[in-house]
């Protein structure tokens, strides 16, 4: 059943499709021409996409938003009128509005700054926003659509679970490696070669030695903890950021001349028994 | 904390919907497509690999007949040479990791958790996902097709003339994702067979005295599990240098091709076991059935299997005794290798003796056993000539070694499955195939098997080279090839006549409308001692077994003189297949889900990194909806608290098979 | 969360070990072929750094007081990972999480420290695709490197496991098997220092 | 690897629990070897000669260690030591059909009789 | 049920027998039967594989007459009764490992013989003629290295290699680009083509005539026409003919072949070398192309992929050298004759194409034609649109019939 909600995320979908076929033919250079229009429409098999990020950030959109449309509309039972018909009550069962609070419209509002701000700073931060945008898209919409599920918050949020964590959790993991390593690895970068093995050997001491005194101190805090685990947190990407942005250390004049056996080829040769 | 499978209050006083998560629940037991789709059963599982494999086969024996309408004359005009290029490789490709592999792995689901006495494999849903997988790859394998052209490189694809330089088409991309891809359903097979004979036995089923299938599967699936990385490993290589440049193969920049042919024969030759060794297992059980007579020399049959997977890892090169490894190498092979008849020729003579002084009873598994133990002789010997290196400088890549390997695969390998399939029918459909029409198809298999594959040996020895798209007239090629291609028809035509007996068998069963009994064959496996076919939940209660062949045991026992008589009739130590209350691990939608998502990546990284995305985002979904996913289907109303292990798979089939025990022996 | 042992579900197998556990053993025994074959690739192919006037080879390059470090981390994760598992198995969900995080941090650092090692080679002129030499390299430690991170995506998902209550004491064997893998990754690297790093 | 003992009831690991104590022990010998390891590839062993005993003392020496700490890992941390002894045998079932295999091949290139060149010349 | 006489071997062991027994009788016009060797190396391995044909056949005949036996013998009657059962025999321990044993000890025979044969065929021959064999996609060049000093001399062919009887001749088989196989069956058995590696196999035909072959390892598009013939002739006429591929190349001085020079210098030389071919620009309105002495400058060949390899791998270069291309019997990977196919022809040898009257009568000129007209239809090759750096094979260059008769007129003159 396509309620107001699917109907939403379908017209989301629409959106960031044709948005897509759009902004891939458009940036491709190509002219209008058939191969504007069908590069778009196989994913560049056939004929030419533009600029792929573009392209691909909306395709996503259309793509989450059109599998939530159609999986909000095969839940019958997630909409309260739906399920007055199923239970065949006379009235439908009364939806307390959602009471949580909702940060997802700030970061949105951020992201789609990020976007604008973007435009005239650089590609990179394009891009972040409009990650940052497809994100919220998803998060919010799901969210949405939980909170209306049912009348009890906890199973609301239960249900929201069940279905966004199986991708919150690996995404969310990897992106946190990914933040550390990248940060990590450009301090590594721009400190001196001396500098770069005190780093690499001092964090993880530190790390382990914080860690010790987690566990040997039970009295500390989970607050406290929280509170390590920020400011580790600022130290590694703030340093990341200083270092990015003081670019790689010089290049210590090369590493020495290496060894001078220039091997042209390698060519076997099958040893023979002697006679 | 929420619990996630809490009943969803839909406010005060309305009752939960039926389906209280939508979707999300775990899936209840859905009969039609949608329970095939879902089902964790090993059985039908089992079932599903089989009617993959048959497909493909018919794909692959399309491919051989025009191989063979291509060469029935000199300077054929049927295909191209780029065409033949491709359709022998793709032939090759998919008869072995299409056709035999998962008809091997079709028996093993169906029949290791009955022969041991389960409920179900170790891990239920890695079970479902090891087909879809396979299945999986096999559609990359030959989406080849559909998008520019089959891999042209042979089966085993050397280097470097897999290259982009020298095969510039997509086809060897097809074939290595694929490849890589099937691997991946292997790897999970072996585990989860592996797990389940080694904990899964019933009680008192200790490992010598387990059925010969059994050991014959653990170790094929031993040998899967420790070669298919090796294949994995060569083509993780092969990718890399196809599609992001790198130089494993570059001869220009020092690589050395031969690296490619040792990885490759490392899991190759293990390959050809894993291939035979199921089908030797399969008819250790059916030749005693029919000789009425247990299996000659059991520890003999036991160990030699495990000797010729051990064995099985020492001799890969004789794959390459032309290709210049150096005299010192080349006798080390080639010695190992004659030495693998030692084992299997103690398997050919067992089944003799088992079949001496028998009442051999020539139903149709048994002709198919017979035939196998002698056609496999022939493709045996002529192993032991290839073994011989110098001469094999002769007879390697020329249609004596084509000859070779099907004289054992078919022969072999086939030959076993096709018997286990007359064999086993009556347990997984409940009917038996036609008698009759079973004989007379065994003797037209067996002429146009001779006629197409007997003529090769001559063949090769004349000096035909193999992988040629065509011959010339004055070679002396003609007539043989003529033979050959006649018999590839009657093979064809016999295979069509084994379609036509499953149909009209089914028909007939239909018609007459007749209960089969659990033990048509008056066996000796603990699989015959529940209905035919087998109901859902296998065994009412677990049995205990105190012996080989407890089932037959059960049957009959010596008298004092030391005569076999029948103690019991064979309905009292059956069982009746009404099991109640016994616990089945719940359907999944997550298999396919995940399984869903390789083909995207394969196909990605050929034409397009963004599908890659979207598969991998398919994956991840599907094993993070797996891991959370509740253990049981809500519905099914049981009690215990759902907070399974979520890190790893379920245990539930393990858990549920402390479902009651036999009280006591039968006798 | 109530402590439900496997034994409470009246578990039973033919060697008393569980079926998750030895499968994963199982499945290391396999992974053993594939950095076997990834290892032998490189040892090939290691003096075979190309025709190009750029043919330094991978150990003419290391950076060896780097790498020790490294595996030193590694090896330290290894016991943090171990510290975890004694944890849940006392049922310390607090120190549990704790060993995990910093066993994912310590993998993280490792990870960090082999992209600051390409990078290196990078700026060197030395890639993926110069040589069957550097082709090896890469392809060996940059698929130990994807183990890791896998790895680490395991821990920090057991971690919110545990904190959702999904992973308490009775799965204390799911932590045991994430540890299990993350040991094997480490025992690889152990080889890979020495046979690759040490051996010239 | 044969397990004729059938269904025994799931136990975590046979024998008695192994305490930190002995796992923080395991590391720092785990880090002494690794230390030596290293010191040991820092050698001057050129300065000694080029003879093959020295050869073989140097990388002979590397590989025991490596061995040693791969073995100490695996029992210890990995707890086979304590573990029945079934998952011992399919690891290293692997692990040596892995290094018996790979050798074979490495032999076959003549790898360790000059041809890839480990051996000084 | 089915009757007493078809039980299921009683067909298959007469056939099966059939096969060997024929199998071991060879056919008569069979070129590559590896059952009538001819070479000493060859008769070595048939000396060693015979046997073991031997043995395998007793085997055979046990095991299938066995399994026939022992069906025929121990199969029930219609009227038994099943319940009835035969001895229990659960195994025999002697017996069994007995049927362990004697295979052993045979193959460990078998083993013996086998190790020995590797070796001594593996031995490096004394005082040999050292020829350098380059597989490309796909036909085979040669290169002669007449008195082992290590360095070629200027002889270097394609498709046919030119030996002298009863000598040993140690191939160095090499490759430009992908794995072929080097295998003449009636000398001596296959040794693989690998790039980047080198590899011996020794040969020695003791009687003068033509050894048939062919490429033996999958290596593309025309492996099935990548063939091999090897020309044994006496020492004196081998002698004669190193000589003569020595020589240098005369001018033509025919009008037709003198444009056909041109033609050839303008496109072919990209790819074929003449050696010592002069340049015909340098000569033109001057006294006669005879009296030229500028030597040609080739044009980089580089866009053959074998070229590159072939370079990079300081190996015998990617293309066929036509310097003395009129002395082969056949051209393009042997798979046309270049000198017609009949007795009478085959009886002029080496030489059949010195006299006008053997050309005349002798040279394949409709093949030969054809060849230049559309190479790629001929045999199926990747010659690359643009000639691409990976092309391999030669390209269609829409000759009119008038350069074809022109360069066919020159390709005649370079005997
Ligand atoms: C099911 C698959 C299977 C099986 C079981 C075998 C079994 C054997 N194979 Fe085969 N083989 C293949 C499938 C198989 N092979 C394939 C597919 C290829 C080609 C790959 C390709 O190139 O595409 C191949 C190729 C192949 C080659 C390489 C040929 C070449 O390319 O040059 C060799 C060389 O030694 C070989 C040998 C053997 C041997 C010695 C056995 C032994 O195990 C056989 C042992 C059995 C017997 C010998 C019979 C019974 C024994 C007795 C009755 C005892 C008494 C016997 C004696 C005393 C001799 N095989
Ligand atoms: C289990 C494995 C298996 C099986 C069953 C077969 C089955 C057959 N193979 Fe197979 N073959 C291989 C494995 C197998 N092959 C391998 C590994 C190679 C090497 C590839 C390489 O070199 O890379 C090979 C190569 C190979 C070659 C050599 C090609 C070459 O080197 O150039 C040939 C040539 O005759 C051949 C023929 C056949 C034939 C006629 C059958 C027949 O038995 C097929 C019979 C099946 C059918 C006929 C289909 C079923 C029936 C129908 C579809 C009904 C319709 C039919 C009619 C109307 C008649 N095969
Ligand atoms: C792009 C490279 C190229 C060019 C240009 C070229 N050829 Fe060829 N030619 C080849 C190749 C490659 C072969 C070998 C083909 C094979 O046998 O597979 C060949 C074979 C031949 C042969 C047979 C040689 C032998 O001994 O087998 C002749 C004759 C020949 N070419 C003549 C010519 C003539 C005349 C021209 C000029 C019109 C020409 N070729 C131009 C690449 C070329
Ligand atoms: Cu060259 Cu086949
Ligand atoms: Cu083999």
């Amino acid at each position: 059943m396509v309620k107001s909600a699917s109907k939403f995320l379908f017209a989301l979908a629409a959106f960031g499709f044709v948005g897509a076929v759009v902004y891939g033919g458009a940036t491709a250079g190509q002219g209008f021409g058939m191969d504007a229009i069908l590069g778009p429409l196989t994913f560049g098999y056939k004929g030419y996409v533009g600029d792929h990020v573009g392209y691909a950030l909306l395709m996503g959109l259309a793509v989450s938003a059109g599998f939530l449309g159609i999986f909000l509309s095969t839940l019958r039972d997630a909409d309260a009128e739906a399920s007055a018909q199923v239970l065949g009550l006379e009235s439908v069962p009364e939806v307390p509005a959602p009471v949580r609070v909702n940060y997802w419209p700030v970061i949105g509002a951020f992201s789609a700054a990020a976007v604008v701000v973007g435009m005239a700073v650089g590609a990179g931060m394009v891009v972040l926003g409009l990650v940052g945008l497809t994100v919220v898209a998803v998060e919010w919409a799901s969210r949405a659509w939980a909170d209306k599920a049912t009348g009890d918050a906890e199973v609301n949020q239960s249900i929201r679970d069940r279905f966004m964590r199986p991708f919150e959790v690996p995404l969310g993991s990897a992106l946190i490696v990914a933040l550390i390593v990248l940060a990590v690895s450009r301090i590594l970068l721009a400190v001196p070669q001396v500098g770069s093995y005190i780093v690499f050997g001092l964090v993880p001491a530190v790390i382990l030695g914080l860690g010790a005194l987690v566990v040997t101190r039970p009295q500390i805090s989970q607050s406290a903890i929280a509170a390590m685990l920020l400011v580790a947190a600022l130290a590694v990407l703030g340093g990341g950021i200083a270092a990015a942005i003081a670019g790689e250390r010089a290049h210590e004049g090369g590493h020495e001349a290496g060894h001078e056996s220039s091997l042209t080829t390698i060519t076997i040769l099958i040893p023979e028994t002697a006679d | 904390m929420a619990t996630t499978d809490g009943t969803l209050a839909l406010g005060p006083g309305v009752d939960a919907p039926v389906r209280p998560m939508g979707v999300f629940a775990r899936p209840g037991s859905t009969p039609g497509w949608r329970g095939w789709i879902t089902t964790v059963d090993h059985k039908r599982i089992g079932i599903m690999y089989g009617a993959a494999a048959l497909f493909f086969f018919l794909i692959g024996g399309v491919e051989a007949l025009l191989i063979r309408l291509q060469l029935a004359a000199p300077e054929g005009k049927v295909l191209s040479a780029d065409l033949y290029n491709q359709v022998y490789t793709m032939h090759g490709t998919t008869m072995i990791f299409l056709v035999v592999m998962p008809i091997g792995a079709s028996f093993m689901n169906y029949l290791l958790p009955l022969q041991v006495g389960a409920r179900d494999v170790a891990f239920p849903r890695m079970n479902a996902l090891s087909f879809w997988v396979f299945l999986a790859g096999g559609i990359v394998l030959n989406s080849a097709w559909l998008l520019g052209g089959g891999a042209d490189g042979g089966w085993f694809n050397y280097a470097p003339n897999n290259g982009v330089m020298f095969s510039p088409t997509h086809g060897i991309d097809f074939w290595n994702m694929g490849l890589i891809i099937t691997g991946i359903s292997s790897l999970v097979g072996a585990v989860n067979l592996i797990v389940t004979v080694l904990n899964l036995r019933a009680p008192g089923m200790t490992l010598m005295r387990m059925p010969v299938f059994v050991w014959m599967s653990l170790v094929t699936q031993f040998m899967l599990l420790f070669a298919i990385p090796v294949l994995t490993s060569a083509q993780f290589l092969l990718l890399f240098d196809r599609l992001f440049g790198a130089r494993f193969f570059d001869v220009s920049q020092g690589a050395d091709p031969l690296l490619w042919q040792h990885l490759f024969w490392i899991f190759g030759h293990p390959e050809v076991y894993i291939m035979i060794l199921p089908a030797f297992g399969l008819i250790s059980e059916m030749i005693p059935v029919f000789a009425r007579k247990p299996i000659f020399g059991y520890p003999f049959m036991v160990f030699s299997g495990i000797a010729i997977g051990f064995m099985g890892w020492g001799v890969w090169a004789h794959h390459m005794f032309a290709s210049g490894m150096g005299p010192i190498s080349v006798a080390a092979f080639s010695v190992a290798t004659m030495f693998i008849a030692v084992p299997t020729g103690v398997k050919i003579l067992n089944w003799l003796a088992t079949m001496w002084g028998g009442k051999l009873r020539f139903d149709t598994p048994l002709l198919y056993s017979v035939g196998l133990v002698t056609m496999f002789t022939i493709g045996g010997l002529s192993g032991v000539t290839h073994a011989v290196s110098p001469a094999d400088t002769q007879q390697t890549d020329t249609y004596y070694i084509v000859a070779h390997f099907h004289y054992v695969l078919f022969g072999g390998a086939l030959f076993g499955f096709v018997g286990g399939w007359y064999f086993w029918w009556p347990k997984v459909f409940g009917y038996k195939l036609s008698e009759f029409h079973g004989k007379v198809n065994f003797w037209i298999l067996m002429v146009g098997f001779n006629l197409t594959f007997g003529p090769m040996h001559i063949l090769g020895l004349q000096g035909m080279p193999r992988r040629t798209y065509t011959y010339r007239d004055n070679y002396g090629f003609n007539f043989w090839n003529l033979v050959a291609t006649i018999g590839a028809v009657i093979i064809g035509i016999s295979f069509l006549y084994f379609f036509w007996i499953i149909w009209k068998s089914w028909k007939d069963a239909k018609a007459a409308n007749a209960v089969l009994s659990g033990d048509p064959w008056d066996a000796r496996g603990l699989e015959w001692m529940i209905p035919c076919p087998a109901p859902a939940h296998n065994f009412d209660v677990t049995p205990t077994v105190t012996r080989l062949d407890d089932f037959w045991h059960r049957k009959y026992a010596e008298d004092e003189s030391g005569r076999l008589i029948r103690v019991a009739e064979t309905a009292d130590v059956s069982m009746k297949g009404d099991g109640t209350g016994v616990h089945l691990p719940s359907p999944s939608y997550w298999p396919i889900v995940l399984a869903s998502g390789l083909p995207f990546i394969g196909w990605g990284l050929i034409f397009n990194l963004w599908f890659c995305l979207l598969g991998g985002l398919i994956v991840i979904t599907g094993i993070y909806g797996w891991v959370m996913e509740p253990a049981d289907d809500p519905e099914a109303g049981h009690g215990h608290e759902d907070d399974h292990p979520s890190d790893s798979d379920d245990s539930s089939a393990a858990a549920e098979v402390a479902a009651p025990e036999e009280a006591a022996l039968v006798d | 969360m109530a402590s439900a042992d496997h034994t409470d579900h009246g578990l039973v197998t033919s060697t008393g070990v569980s079926n998750e556990k030895l499968g994963m053993w199982v499945f290391l025994g396999s992974e053993c072929l594939l950095f076997g074959g990834l290892i032998s690739s490189f040892l090939l192919y290691k003096n075979r750094s190309g025709t190009s006037s750029l043919h330094e080879r991978p150990h003419d390059l290391y950076d060896l007081a780097f790498t020790s470090i490294s595996s030193f981390v590694l090896l330290m994760s290894s016991l943090t990972m171990v510290l975890a598992v004694s944890a849940i198995q006392r049922g310390e969900l607090r120190n549990t999480r704790v060993w995990l995080g910093v066993t994912a941090l310590l993998g993280s650092i490792f990870i960090s420290g082999q992209v600051y090692e390409f990078k290196e080679f990078l700026n060197a002129g030395y890639g993926f695709t110069h040589s069957p030499a550097w082709s090896a390299f890469f392809a060996l430690t940059g698929f130990h490197g994807v183990h890791v991170s896998l790895g680490i995506v395991m821990l920090l998902s057991a971690i919110g496991l545990t904190l959702t209550g999904r992973i308490g004491r009775g799965q204390a064997e799911s932590v045991e098997i994430v540890g299990l893998y993350w040991h094997f990754v480490d025992v690889v690297w152990v080889i890979i220092f020495t046979v690759v790093y040490l051996i010239k | 690897m044969s397990v004729d003992a059938n269904t025994v009831t799931l136990d975590h690991g046979a024998g008695a629990h192994p305490t930190d104590k002995l796992f923080i022990k395991t590391a720092v010998l785990l880090a002494v070897v690794t230390a030596v390891e290293v010191a040991w590839s820092y050698l001057p062993w050129q300065d000694w000669g080029d003879s093959r005993a020295l050869y073989f003392a140097e990388v002979g020496g590397l590989l025991a260690m490596m061995a040693f700490k791969f073995f100490v890992v695996a029992s210890v941390f990995m707890h086979l030591k304590f573990d029945r002894k079934i998952l011992t045998g399919v690891f290293y079932f692997g692990v040596v059909i892995a290094v018996v295999v790979y050798l074979a091949v490495l032999s076959t290139f003549h790898f360790f009789t000059g041809g890839g060149s480990v051996l000084p010349h | 049920m089915i009757g007493k006489a078809r039980s299921p071997l009683a067909r298959i062991v007469p056939l099966a027998l059939g096969i060997v027994v024929f199998a071991a009788g060879c056919a008569s016009n069979a070129p590559q039967d590896t059952l009538d060797p001819a070479g000493p190396q060859a008769k070595q391995i048939d000396n060693l594989i015979m046997p073991v044909f031997g043995v395998a056949g007793i085997v055979f005949v046990l095991i299938l007459g066995g399994a026939v036996w022992v069906g025929l013998k121990f199969k029930a009657k219609d009227d038994d009764d099943f319940n009835e059962f035969p001895d229990q025999v659960h195994g025999h321990f002697a017996l069994e490992i007995g049927w362990t044993i004697v295979p052993a000890v045979i193959l460990a025979l078998v083993g013996i013989f086998t190790v020995i044969t590797i070796f001594d065929l593996a031995k490096k021959p004394a005082d040999a003629i050292t020829v350098e064999v380059t597989g490309q996609q796909w036909w085979w060049q040669y290169r002669y290295d007449l008195n082992n000093d290590g360095s070629f001399d200027e002889i270097v062919t394609a498709n046919d290699l030119v030996i002298p009887t009863g000598r040993n001749i140690a191939l160095r088989i090499r490759s430009n680009d992908v794995i072929h196989s080097w295998w003449a069956p009636r000398l001596a058995g296959k040794m693989d083509a690998v790039p980047g590696r080198t590899h011996p196999l020794t040969i020695k035909a003791p009687e003068a005539g033509e050894y048939i072959g062919q490429c033996a390892e999958f290596c593309g598009l025309s492996h099935a026409e990548m063939r091999i013939k090897v020309v044994a002739v006496s020492p004196e006429e081998f002698d004669a003919w190193a000589e003569a591929q020595q020589a240098p190349v005369e001018n033509p001085t025919d009008e037709a072949a003198i444009e056909g020079w041109k033609i050839f210098a303008g496109t072919c030389t990209s790819c074929h070398t003449v050696r010592g071919m002069n340049d015909p620009g340098a000569v033109e309105g001057d006294a006669g192309p005879e009296t030229s002495t500028t030597p040609f400058e080739y044009p980089e060949a580089k866009n053959q992929l074998a070229n590159k390899l072939a370079r990079q791998l300081d190996q015998g270069t990617g293309l066929p050298d036509l310097t003395h291309f009129m002395s082969r019997s056949t051209f393009a990977g042997a798979k046309f004759d270049l000198r017609k196919n009949t007795d009478a022809c085959n009886a002029l040898g080496l030489n059949w194409a010195t006299t006008d009257d053997g050309l005349a009568k002798c040279l394949n000129r409709a093949d030969l034609e054809a060849w230049l007209r559309d190479a790629p239809s001929m045999k199926a090759m990747h010659p690359g649109e643009t000639m691409a750096p990976d092309s391999r094979g030669m390209p269609n260059f829409d000759l009119t019939e008038e350069q074809i008769d022109q360069l066919v007129a020159y390709l005649i003159t370079l005997k």
